[in-house]
Order: structure tokens, then C-alpha cells, then sequence
């Protein structure tokens, strides 16, 4: 029998294929671009101080947004994260206070995270409640025991070695800097190369069939949460020893800035889309701009103005990216 | 008479695919003009083009002589153009009546007239014979009963044009009747009728003339259907001969291998090894549900399920399938594609399992050819393996679902819930073939189907269902569409049916 | 007569600060038998919302602080709404017009006052140490967002200038929220930004944004002997520091006490619902600056 | 001809017209429950000048939601209503202040709502910028306005015209309360009973089919964030008039309050779907939460736990009638 032409076309496929390879790496290429231009014209922007003092400062933001983007993938939704970062600085450094080892203290940081998270993933996957009032309601309620266990005040830090883990140098890269960037590769590649990963795209891109096809899609949701609550813990943990404290009040909408930075990245809201090389352009924007801003010392008043324009920017150009792939 | 509706030289091209290469035909008003050709030949391409949805890259559109050109749905509806569009495009919250008079809802001083649209749908209903409450929300028919609630839609806006994508692909037998009598009474009001259809006893009851398209470009237009022998069509279709399109075989059966028991009461079956079962029914018969059950679909389903004589473990579809019970479901668009991913995403989904590196890790180059591989199996039609399913033709979307399920290693029983929904004459050659080569490697296959001559063409033997219940199982000797509908059709009116099957069948 | 019934308003209701203004008013409820109904008002809405509250409680009166001073006016006419008593503490009260109400007894201490306080007992230490103010930079933790914030920080910032530090040398490092990460990624941009200065002295709104101005220092190596930094309020996190076995950068804190704010406000204003006797238009109390040197001494005479 | 029955029959339809009309009015039961109890046990809780102080307390919140509610039902989101109510304030004070015209002040506020208002809508609908994105930078965007107007200063009022919109009584009723509940007829009726609310849904059910149906998608949704925009503003004002000062950082984290009332009111996120009836009723639980921790005297710490967890009580409970719709 005759055999089939997979493209039964006239079209030339390197064409497509190379509007594609263009369209994939727009995002990063307007980045290097917009990097480019810093470098040129904001005196201080491209120095190693500088450079480091960015991405430590997106540190934080980089390591939850790898989890949030694995939420979102599979059509969720977690608020709940910058109360998780709050809470386990404040518990590690209880327990650090009382116990004096380490091990304790971040073993205990971690267990609460995973457990924060492993309830949202429950309530959302088995009780079906809603996971943007799920998710708010751990929010207040992990904040609420924050203040509570550390009746509102800081809780402080001593121990050297735990300390060490926020201005560790590594390579001269601070720790928390390396960290993050573990998460991207980690999770870059269970995202892409792991069936995990897969199923987490399917079910948040058609729950009923991913779960008729054989996905566990209330398993994978909860571990999906857990994972998250396991990060945002570490992240509390990396937070809480940079600044030799455990703060019930630290990390107030971070949730917002870390799903803006995955959104900014190209992670869909309706579920099935992420790419983990977008969420790392999205949170170095989101940093850039911060750190551009105060470099150029514009006024903190103008500053809403202009992260407000760069987002919009930002997603403009993302959109226009997006028209040229449904032409596709 | 001039024809009311002409095509000239229309094409439309997408990245890595020419959908139409410049089609030129003409439908006169009063005729029903079928359209065929293979999964992906370009005809929902051009009815969205004659919807206004697309617009054509090249060639002009006239109606009644004169051209036109639209911009969107509402410049096609503006102008008398209506579409009953392959994939249902309705709102699950809203009611029957609000959407079958979306965007035209009668009002009283600016306000919704509740009263005016549920008599206008109603009567409607009832002059076409539909019997459903206007008030019920989409979301709780079945699929049948949405389908007709589209059919409905399209017609009441008393368009001069009206098209229709494979309207039947859902239907059973009962409703199919309902939608040929409304035809025809179309037809008889004078209107341009386009209906497209892979099955072609329909095409004989209904159209009076047709085109055939082939990858994107026209074959050859018929003007008086009744004169065209079968085989030309299909030859014309896919391009070669194709003698008994469900080539069964008689072969050796080998023991009960499946037996299914207390789902509910009077649904026990049992399958042979490698014997093919056909489950007919009229719509909401059932069929779907026990299938769905005794796959553990829905939680709470009581019964058992006995394979090669070990329990199956009811835990759901993972549970089923680790066991080697797979299921095509029945609605392609809800239950079956993940519409943002790729092509060998899709194919890969379920079996991948098998082909982990260390239980964990893709092996992308496996994936990809056993995707390959599939793709010529079923002649799917895609630019390439990456193409988002989204994109593809309805008939090779549904072909990509199949593969999803051939492609299982340990496959022990393959349940097809309309499994040929959509598809072209050649491939479901191709897929029976598939199905009795499965079979003959000792799988139970049960297939379920809306389509009569389909269930007694390559079925063993035929399990009827009616209310919930199996009524009857005919050996493939027994099974006449006489029988196997004098089991599914409800005592009444009988006579009425058989005159239609026989009008049908003489096609 | 009924019961006495008292309500405390504060802005924000998790500062350490407040939970103790509330810790001591409870003593003050308990010492002279009445009832205190303690609520967080963190915006003008929930002020509002909560003054109405307490007329549903049938309270006699309040004492608050609000989340905006200009909010003055909407208290006044709450509480003659619901004829209640009204005392003012911490932030004094503006009308529209932005001059002090008159009719509302204060107690408390300005913004600017505190920030001055912080700023002499930056200059105090500079001298102290014999650097030249020349090559010292001022680092201004800023969050003008916050009217309570911008005074504090202007106070030190205009009585460091006074003392003679050159008005080149104030760098603004604008923190996007009030927390110590903000304050950290703010300050670490400025002393990229001016590498000129081997020594930095720091002020912010509280203690926590010192802290962060201090840790980003560290991160570059600037210690305790190159950066001085003074806080404002007191709290844990100042005490955490001295706690330290190292000085570190973070000199000290002005800190106010609470006890006298939280005690007095609320036993003023019983005094004044029972016995009808008035309170003081106004009482400012002083901040006093607490370092590792005198740390636990302040701490218990201003706590306890 | 007989007509041929298409429905299933299965459940005989007046038992399920029962349990349809329980699962309807079980949220107000709920809640009429809730009332009830709270009546009974909490002293001063149903006075009438508490029941008013809780109804002024949600006034605002409670006419946002409205709007609100037809955004989410049209698959949208927005996140800068908080701004807006600022930024509104803020522009009617300082124009009060210049003018002492109390309709210019009203009338500027109103027309600034309604221009940030339809720049998202243009924004989201013809522009296909993300819906979170774009109404995060205008929230940016405006909130930065607001602070640029008014130096960060709060805006004093002193015109006793305008500050009547606050504290007017009519038939013993806060004039607020009123308009909320204006607001609240008005949106009840424009969903349910107009072509408009029918289309609204449309496109959030699925935006295909109203667009082929001929419904102009993007005219549509710009209309609807108009509105929105419009009854914030209004909001804004009477907030300005009720605290005497047009405040630039007022109503902040306003925008998270609004959504969970809605999605608490049964509105769901995925769009298509809304009732005016669970949105009120949504509201009300917000504020009497708060209205009775207040008269508990509940520890701040805790008020974040009780907060908390009566959200997940309100969905759980909603949970469970949605399962019974589903057996129906
Ligand atoms: N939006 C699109 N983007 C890319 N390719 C498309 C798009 N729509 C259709 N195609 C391609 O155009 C060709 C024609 O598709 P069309 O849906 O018209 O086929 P069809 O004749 O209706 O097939 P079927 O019988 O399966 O419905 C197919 O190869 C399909 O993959
Ligand atoms: N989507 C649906 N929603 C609600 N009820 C349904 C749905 N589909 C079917 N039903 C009902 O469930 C029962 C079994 O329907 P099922 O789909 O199994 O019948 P079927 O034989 O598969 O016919 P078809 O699939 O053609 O409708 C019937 O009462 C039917 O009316
Ligand atoms: O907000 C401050 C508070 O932190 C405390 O310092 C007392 O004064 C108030 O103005
Ligand atoms: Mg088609
Ligand atoms: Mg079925």
C-alpha cells in the first residue's frame, strides 16, 4: 500500500520549524536584549556586586516559582506560600532556639511546609474545595499560627552554622543563589523529562481524560502541593538565616509576585502550558526592574507606574509572540 | 434553476498544511449537497470558511450570484448562512433555550422574555420532534441530546443556507430519523442544504447531489447522488479499492476469558478470548455507563469484573488498565484529547509507562517513534508529530485517541465506545482491520457503536441494551437489523423504523 | 451606672509594639475594673467599622491609633455619632486641613521626634568614633508610602545634616515593602550604587528595616566596626542583635515605651468616662535609645 | 407524528425539582442558620446598631462584588479594584478641595473608574493580554497615581455635602448600605433578566460558541470591566466621604476580599457561572465573621485562624451540595 507524506503540504517545514525555534526563544532573547541595554546605559547595573545582589534578591521568588509553576500547570492555584515562608523561618528558629541543632530546626521547617502543603493538596484534590479559597484560607490560617507561636515578635538566630546557609560563598555565589538555581534544573527537568511532569501538564490540561487514560490525578495533585509546601519551607529557611531571624510578618504577597512572575513566564492560568525557561526569565524581569529602579533612584512613588508598565510590556510582547504561533 | 450557493477556487493554508488548495463547486437551493472525503480532506475547513470563522486565503464565496465576504459568525448569520459545526459549540451552564437562541434571545422592553423563548423553542421542538425541557442545562444531556439541541440551534435562526458537520456522529438511531425527517422537510422549504458525513447510507438517504474532496483539493462532483455506485465513492474517497470495508474472518474462539457481573441488574456479559463484542443501543440505552463501570470510571460501582479467572481489582482506570482493560470513551472532545498538547503527547500518555527510563525518566526517542509509527498505522494527517491535536481534523483526532489505547503493551480487553465516531470509510477499514488483529492475538474486544451495519459488520456477536439493561445477545448468524432493533427500539411504533431501516439499507 | 467599657484601636495589630500598648492596657482594665475591647484597624474602612462595633458593645469610649493621622475627622465624627470618649495615642490626629485636633487628648510621640532622636544618637556615635563625617554615608531606609514612615526617617536624616554630614551623602534606598527582605534588596542596590563609602550609618521606619540595611552591609563585608545602624521601636529583633556574642552593625533602637502609652491612654480615658475628670490635651513622651550597653536596663524600666 | 422522548428517564423530575430548590437556597439557609445562632448566643450581636454597623462594614465590598461577580462569570479576574477605590478617593478629594464642587469631585472620580475600568477591558479583550497580568499593572499603575496625586498624603475633606454620602440616613439606613443594595437589585436583575447577564455567562462558558452564535465577545467584555470600573469608583468615593480624607494607600488587599466573596457566593472561577443571591449571602459571611470576632473580643493572632477556617467551613459546606447537584 502506498505510504503516507506526514506533511501532505507544499509548505516547507525548516521554515515553520524555524519560526518556531524564533518564537520559543523570544522571551529569553528580548531578555539578553533588554540585559544588553542596562549594561550599557545604568552605570553599577553590570557589575558582579550588582549581578549577584539580583539574583540573590530573586533568590526566594526563583525557588517557589519552579513549585508554583507545576501548580499552576495542572490548572491550580496556591496563596498559601508567603504565610508557608513566614512560618517556617519563625519554626525553624524556635526550634533552633530551644534545641540548638540545625538538623532539628530545618528537619522541622521542612516537615511543617510539607505538611501545609500536603493539607491544601487534600482539601483541593479529595474535598474539592476550591484552590483559591483553600489555599487563602491555609494562608490565613499558617500566618495566624506564625504570630502565634511567636506571639508577633522576630525570633532570633544565632547559631553560626545555620547562618552560614544565607552568606555561604560557593563558587562566589551565595548559597541561596545556587539553591535556586538547583530548583530550576530539578525541576526543569521533572517537568520536562519525567512522567511526573507529564501528567501534571495533562491533568491540568483535561482532568477527565488524563484520568481516564490512567493518571492518578488526586495523587499527583497532593504531591504537587507538597512539593510546593516542601520549597516554600526552604526558601522560609534560606530567608529567615539571611536575615538571622524568623519574622511571623516577612513575605507578604509574595504569593502574588511569584504567580506573576510564572504568568509572566508563559504559565498559563487555564492549566496544560509551562515552560521553565519562561518562569526564569519571568522572575529575573520582575527582579531586574526592582533592582534597575533603585539603581536609577527613581522616586518610589513612580516606581508602581513603571513595574506596572514593564509587566504590561512584558505580556504585550508575550502576546504578540502568541499571535505569531496561532498563525503557526 | 441557478445554484444558490457556489464555491470558486476557495483555499485556506495553515502552517505546514494546504486545508484547501482552491475548491470550486455550487449547491442549488432546495437540494441536499453531501460533502466526503477522507479525515483532514479540508470539509469543516470550508464550512468554517462559509460560517465566516475563517477566512479563506484565496477564491471567492457567492450567494445567490452575488459575492460575499465575512468577517465573523455574525456577518455569515447576518446573511442567512447557519452551520451545525462538527464540534458541539455549546454552553454547558445555560439551558436548552438559552442556547439555542444565543446571541438572538427575545426581549420585552430590554428585558430577557423567559416566557416568549421557552414557547418559541418548545414549539419548535415539537414541530421537529424533540422532545426536551427547555429549562434543562446543557451540562446534564447526553451528548446525543446536545447534538440535537446544536441541530436546533442552527436551524431556528431560518437560515437560507444551512450546513451541517457530520451531524449524526453522535446521534442513535431514533434521533438520526428525527434530523433525516428534518432534512428533508428543509429541503422541501426550498433551502441550500450542505451535509457532510463518513457514512454513506446516509449520504444516499438524504443528498441529491455531492462532491468529494481529497487532501484539499476536489475529486469530482456528482450531480445526481443515486447514480453514483458505492465503490466509486469510496475509490474517489481514498484513493483505492476497498471491496468489504470490515473485512471480518471467521475464526476460532477461544475460551470465556472476561466475565462481567453485577454492575447492574441485567448487564452480566462474558467475552471470549479473542472474540469481538458489538453493544448496540438507542441513545442512553446504558451502554456507555456499564462500560464506563466495569472500567471503574465512575467511584462507587458495585460488581466484578473476572479476567483469564483472577478478580480485577476496581480501583479505577489506572487500576483497569495495569490490568490490561483499556477504554476509548465515548466524547472524544471531554473525555479523550489533551487539546494543548502534541500529537505524541497524546499517543504516549497511557503506555509511556511501560518505556521509563528507571521507572522516572522519558525516553523521547521511543516515544517518538512508536508516535511514528501510529501515525502511518492510521494514516493520521498531521504535519508532524508535534502538531497540537487541537489542530487536527475531528476524524484524525479521534484516530490519535485510538492509537492512545493500540498502542498498550499488556492489552487484554479493548473496550471502543464509538470508536469509528467521525472517521472516514478507509480508515475504519483500517481500524476494523486493527480490531480483528487485536483479536486475533486472543484480546476480548467489545465495541460499542450507534451505527447499526457497523456493530453487525464486525461484530461476533451483538449485546442489545435498552433502559439500562442487555436485552438480548444475538450470534453474528442471528444478528439482522431487523432483530437487533426489534430488541433496542421500545415495543411501540416498530413499523415506522423498519420502513426507515429498509429505506436505509436498500442505500 | 453601667459597666465601663473601653475600646483600644490600633493600626496594626501584629507590630510587636501594639500587642504590648494593649498588653499594658489590660493591666490598666484589670487595676481599676473595666472592660477592654482590643481591635486592629489596619485601614480607614475597618476604623470606621470598628468604632460602629463599638457603639453596638455600648462602649463609652476608645482610645486609638490610626492607621492615618489625617483620619481625625472621621473619628471625631464617629464617636460624636455614637457619643463616645475618644483619646488619641502614639499618632497624633489631624483634621482635613492637617492641624491637630484640638478636641481629642494625645498621647504619644511624633515621627519626626523619635527619627531625631535615632538621627542625634547616630551623630553621637560617629563622633564617638572619630570618623569623618565627610566619607560617611547615610543610608535611608525609605518607605514614604507611609506618612508615619517619612517623618521618622527625615527626623534623623534633617538632625544628622545638622550635625554637619554633607547632604550628598544621604542615599534613599526604597525598600517595596516594610519587611527586612525589602529593606536587605533596597540597601544592597544603594552601597552598589555608592561604592565610594566605606562606612555607611543606617535609619529606617522600625527595626526591621535597620536590620536588613545592616545584614546587606555585611554581605559585603561592612561590620560592625564600618556601619552604625539605629532602629526605631525596640523590639525583639533590636534585642535579638544585642543578644549577639559580636557586636554587630546594628548599633542600637529608639525605643518608646509602651507601657506608659498602653497603661495611661486607657486608665485617662476610664478616668475620664467615670469621674468625668478631662484628660491632658496632650502628653508626648520621650523615645530613649537602647544599646547593647544599657540594653537590659532600659528594657525592664521601660517593660515592666 | 409522536414525538420521541430524548430525556433519560431516570429520576422522576419533582422529587429532583426539590432537591434542586433546597441545593439553591442552601447557602441563605446556611446562613440564615448561622444568623440565627449568633443571634442567640453572642450578646450585642443582633442589635439593631450592630446589624447596621455589619451591613456599612461590607457596603463597599459588597457593591464591587457585584461587578465582580460579572467578571469572574465572563472567565476574567480582576485585581486593581483596590487601587481604583484609592485612587477614586483620592482624585474626588483633591478636586473637592480645588472646586469645593461636590459633582465635579464625584463626577472626576466616577470618570476616572470608568476609563481604568474600560483600559483593562480593551487591554484583556482586544489586546488578549492575560487578565491577571494586565489588571495586576493597572492596580500597579493606578495605585502609584494615586500616591503621585497625592504626594502620599492623605487628602483631607471638608465639605459636609460630600461627607453626607457617608453618614446620611435614610429610613434609618446609612446611605451606603442603600447603594450596596441598589447595586445589588440592579446586577441581580442585568444578570438574570438581560440579554447582557445571558451573554456574560455565554462567554464565560465557553467564549467559541457565543462568538459563533454572533455575540460580540469584545465589545462585551469591555463593557463589563467599564462597569466595574464605574461602581468601584463609586465605592471609592463613598469610602473617601465615610473616612473624611481620600487615603492613597486605602483599600489595599481589597481585591483578594472581593474575589473570595464571590467564589465564596458560588461563583466559579472558571467563568459561565453566577448567582447575585450566593455572592450577598457571600459577602454577609465575610462580614459577620469579622463584625462577630470584633464582639468576642477574639486575640488578633487567633482572628486569623477563625478567619480561616470558617472559609473552608462555607466551602466544604458548598462542596457537598455541589456533589448532590452532580448525583441530580
Ligand atoms: N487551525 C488549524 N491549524 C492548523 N491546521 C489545521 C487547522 N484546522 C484544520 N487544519 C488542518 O487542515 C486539514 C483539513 O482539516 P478539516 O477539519 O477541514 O478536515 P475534515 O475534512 O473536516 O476532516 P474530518 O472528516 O476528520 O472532519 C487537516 O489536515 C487539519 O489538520
Ligand atoms: N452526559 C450525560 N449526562 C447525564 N446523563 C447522561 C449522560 N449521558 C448519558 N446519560 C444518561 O445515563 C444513562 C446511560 O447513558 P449512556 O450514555 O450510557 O447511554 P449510551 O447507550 O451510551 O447512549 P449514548 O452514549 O449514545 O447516549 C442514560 O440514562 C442516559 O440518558
Ligand atoms: O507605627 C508606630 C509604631 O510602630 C510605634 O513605633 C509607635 O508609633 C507608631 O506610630
Ligand atoms: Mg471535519
Ligand atoms: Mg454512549
Amino acid at each position: 500500500m502506498s505510504t503516507i507524506p506526514l506533511t501532505h503540504t507544499g509548505v516547507p517545514a525548516p521554515a515553520g520549524r524555524q519560526r518556531a525555534l524564533l518564537i520559543e526563544y523570544s522571551m529569553p532573547l528580548a531578555y539578553a536584549v533588554l540585559f544588553a541595554v542596562l549594561a550599557a546605559t545604568v552605570d553599577n547595573f553590570f557589575s558582579v556586586a550588582n549581578v549577584v545582589g539580583l539574583m540573590l534578591s530573586v533568590a526566594q521568588i526563583g525557588m517557589v516559582a519552579c513549585t508554583m509553576m507545576l501548580c499552576l500547570a495542572s490548572r491550580d492555584f496556591d496563596l498559601s506560600v508567603g504565610s508557608t515562608i513566614a512560618f517556617a523561618g519563625v519554626l525553624g528558629a524556635m526550634v533552633l532556639e530551644r534545641t540548638g541543632s540545625v538538623t532539628l530546626a530545618v528537619g522541622a521547617g521542612l516537615g511543617a511546609g510539607a505538611l501545609i502543603g500536603a493539607g491544601n493538596g487534600v482539601l483541593i484534590a479529595y474535598l474539592r474545595v476550591n484552590a483559591l479559597i483553600a489555599t487563602l484560607a491555609t494562608m490565613l490560617m499558617v500566618r495566624g499560627l506564625a504570630f502565634i507561636a511567636s506571639q508577633g515578635q522576630a525570633v532570633g538566630i544565632n547559631s553560626d552554622a545555620f547562618i552560614a546557609f544565607g552568606d555561604a560563598q560557593v563558587f562566589g555565589l551565595p548559597l541561596p543563589v545556587l539553591v535556586a538555581g538547583a530548583c530550576f534544573l530539578i525541576f526543569g527537568v521533572l517537568l520536562n523529562h519525567t512522567v511526573f511532569g507529564r501528567n501534571t501538564l495533562a491533568i491540568g490540561g483535561n482532568p477527565e481524560a488524563a484520568r481516564l487514560a490512567g493518571v492518578k490525578v488526586e495523587k499527583l495533585r497532593v504531591w504537587i502541593f507538597l512539593l510546593q509546601g516542601l520549597v516554600t519551607a526552604l526558601a522560609g529557611l534560606i530567608l529567615a538565616s539571611r536575615i538571622t531571624s524568623g519574622q511571623p510578618n516577612a513575605a507578604q504577597g509574595f504569593e502574588l509576585d511569584v504567580i506573576s512572575a510564572c504568568v509572566l513566564g508563559g504559565v498559563s492560568l487555564q492549566g496544560g502550558k509551562a515552560r521553565i525557561f519562561g518562569v526564569l526569565i519571568g522572575v529575573l524581569i520582575m527582579g531586574t526592574v526592582e533592582n534597575v529602579m533603585n539603581l536609577l533612584n527613581v522616586d518610589s512613588f513612580y516606581q508602581y507606574l513603571v513595574r506596572g508598565s514593564i509587566l504590561l510590556a512584558a505580556v504585550l510582547l508575550d502576546q504578540l509572540k502568541a499571535r505569531g504561533e496561532r498563525r503557526t | 434553476m441557478s445554484a444558490y450557493l457556489q464555491f470558486d477556487q476557495v483555499s485556506k493554508h495553515f502552517p505546514g498544511v494546504i486545508a484547501l488548495g482552491g475548491v470550486s463547486f455550487e449547491a442549488h437551493a432546495g437540494t441536499v449537497h453531501g460533502l466526503l472525503g477522507e479525515n483532514g480532506a479540508g470539509k469543516s475547513t470550508l464550512l468554517k470558511i462559509l460560517g465566516g470563522q475563517y477566512r479563506p486565503d484565496g477564491g471567492r464565496l457567492l450567494l445567490d450570484g452575488r459575492e460575499v465576504r465575512f468577517g465573523s459568525a455574525s456577518d455569515a448569520i447576518a446573511a442567512g448562512v447557519s452551520i451545525i459545526h462538527q464540534e458541539l459549540q455549546y454552553v454547558p451552564e445555560l439551558t436548552v433555550a438559552e442556547n439555542v437562541l444565543l446571541g438572538r434571545m427575545p426581549t420585552r422592553m430590554g428585558f430577557l422574555d423567559k416566557g416568549a423563548a421557552n414557547k418559541l423553542v418548545s414549539e419548535r421542538f415539537a414541530k421537529i420532534g424533540v422532545d426536551l425541557d427547555p429549562n434543562a442545562r446543557l451540562a446534564d444531556l447526553s451528548i446525543a441530546q446536545r447534538q440535537m439541541v446544536e441541530i436546533c440551534k442552527a436551524v431556528m435562526q431560518d437560515a437560507q443556507v444551512i450546513a451541517f458537520d457530520e451531524p449524526t456522529s453522535s446521534l442513535s438511531h431514533r434521533e438520526t430519523e428525527i434530523l433525516f425527517r428534518l432534512v428533508r422537510d428543509l429541503r422541501a422549504e426550498g433551502r441550500t442544504l450542505i451535509y457532510i458525513s463518513h457514512r454513506l447510507e446516509e449520504l444516499y438517504a438524504l443528498c441529491d447531489a455531492c462532491t468529494i474532496f481529497r487532501d484539499g483539493r476536489k475529486v469530482a462532483t456528482h450531480p445526481v447522488m443515486a447514480d453514483v455506485p458505492r465503490d466509486r465513492l469510496i475509490s474517489d474517497m481514498v484513493g483505492r479499492e476497498l471491496s468489504d470495508i470490515y473485512d471480518y474472518r471467521e475464526r476460532e474462539l477461544g475460551a470465556e476469558r472476561l466475565t462481567v457481573c453485577g454492575m447492574a441488574d441485567g448487564c452480566d456479559f462474558s467475552v471470549r478470548a479473542g472474540e469481538v463484542l458489538g453493544f448496540f443501543g438507542l441513545v442512553g440505552a446504558g451502554r456507555s455507563e456499564l462500560m464506563r463501570q466495569m472500567y471503574g470510571a465512575d467511584k462507587r460501582a458495585p460488581g466484578t469484573v473476572v479476567l483469564d479467572g483472577a478478580q480485577v481489582a476496581m480501583g479505577g482506570p489506572s487500576a483497569a488498565i495495569s490490568a490490561g482493560i483499556v477504554l476509548c470513551p465515548e466524547d472524544r472532545k471531554e473525555q479523550g484529547i489533551l487539546a494543548q498538547s502534541s500529537v505524541a503527547e497524546n499517543i504516549n500518555i497511557s503506555c509511556r509507562r511501560h518505556a521509563l527510563l528507571g521507572g522516572v525518566f522519558l525516553r523521547h526517542a521511543r516515544e517518538a517513534a512508536l508516535a511514528d509509527e501510529f501515525i502511518a498505522r492510521l494514516r493520521i494527517k498531521t504535519p508532524s508529530r508535534e502538531q497540537e491535536i487541537r489542530l487536527l481534523s475531528g476524524g484524525n483526532q479521534q484516530k490519535v485517541i485510538l492509537a492512545r489505547w493500540l498502542a498498550e503493551p499488556g492489552l487484554k480487553v479493548l473496550v471502543l465506545d464509538e470508536p469509528t465516531r467521525g472517521i472516514d470509510v478507509g480508515a475504519k477499514n483500517d481500524i476494523y482491520r486493527i480490531i480483528h488483529e487485536v483479536a486475533a492475538r486472543g484480546c476480548c474486544v467489545i465495541v460499542v457503536s450507534s451505527e447499526l451495519p457497523e456493530v453487525l459488520g464486525i461484530s461476533d456477536r451483538v449485546a442489545v441494551m435498552r433502559g439500562g439493561r442487555i436485552v438480548g445477545q444475538l450470534a453474528r448468524a442471528d444478528a439482522d437489523e431487523q432483530a437487533v432493533l426489534r430488541l433496542a427500539l421500545p415495543d411501540t411504533n416498530n413499523d415506522s423504523d423498519n420502513a426507515d431501516i429498509t429505506s436505509r439499507r436498500t442505500a | 451606672a453601667d459597666p465601663v467599657k473601653i475600646g483600644f484601636l490600633v493600626k496594626q495589630a501584629e507590630e510587636p509594639w501594639f500587642q504590648d500598648e494593649w498588653r499594658f492596657a489590660e493591666q490598666a482594665a484589670k487595676d481599676k475594673g473595666f472592660t477592654l475591647i482590643k481591635i486592629g484597624i489596619p485601614n480607614g474602612e475597618k476604623m470606621i467599622a470598628a468604632i460602629d462595633n463599638l457603639a453596638a458593645q455600648k462602649a463609652q469610649g476608645f482610645v486609638i491609633c490610626a492607621p492615618d493621622v489625617k483620619l481625625g475627622k472621621a473619628v471625631e465624627r464617629a464617636a460624636t455619632r455614637n457619643n463616645m470618649k475618644v483619646i488619641s495615642v502614639d499618632d497624633r490626629l489631624l483634621d482635613g486641613a492637617g492641624k491637630p485636633l484640638a478636641s481629642v487628648p494625645h498621647m504619644g510621640i511624633s515621627g519626626y521626634e523619635i527619627g531625631k532622636q535615632a538621627g542625634a544618637g547616630l551623630a553621637a556615635e560617629i563622633k564617638a568614633r572619630g570618623w569623618n563625617l565627610a566619607e560617611v554615608g547615610i543610608l535611608r531606609v525609605s518607605y514614604d508610602q507611609l506618612p508615619t514612615a517619612r517623618e521618622r526617617t527625615m527626623g534623623a536624616v534633617d538632625t544628622l545634616k545638622a550635625a554637619g554630614v554633607p547632604a550628598a551623602n544621604v542615599v534613599d534606598a526604597a525598600q517595596s515593602k516594610t519587611d527586612t527582605e525589602s529593606a536587605f534588596n533596597a540597601a544592597n542596590i544603594a552601597y552598589t550604587k555608592q561604592q565610594r563609602f566605606k562606612r555607611w550609618v543606617a535609619v529606617g521606619l522600625n527595626d526591621e528595616a535597620v536590620l536588613g540595611a545592616v545584614r546587606a552591609a555585611e554581605g559585603r563585608g561592612m561590620r560592625g566596626d564600618a556601619m552604625i545602624g539605629i532602629g526605631i521601636g525596640g523590639s525583639k529583633t533590636a534585642l535579638n542583635e544585642f543578644a549577639k556574642p559580636q557586636p554587630t552593625g546594628f548599633f542600637g533602637t529608639v525605643m518608646i515605651s509602651p507601657k506608659r502609652h498602653g497603661y495611661e491612654t486607657a486608665a485617662n480615658l476610664y478616668d475620664w468616662i467615670a469621674t468625668n475628670k478631662a484628660a491632658a490635651a496632650e502628653t508626648l513622651t520621650a523615645g530613649t535609645l537602647m544599646t547593647r550597653a544599657n540594653a537590659a536596663k532600659v528594657h525592664a524600666e521601660m517593660e515592666q
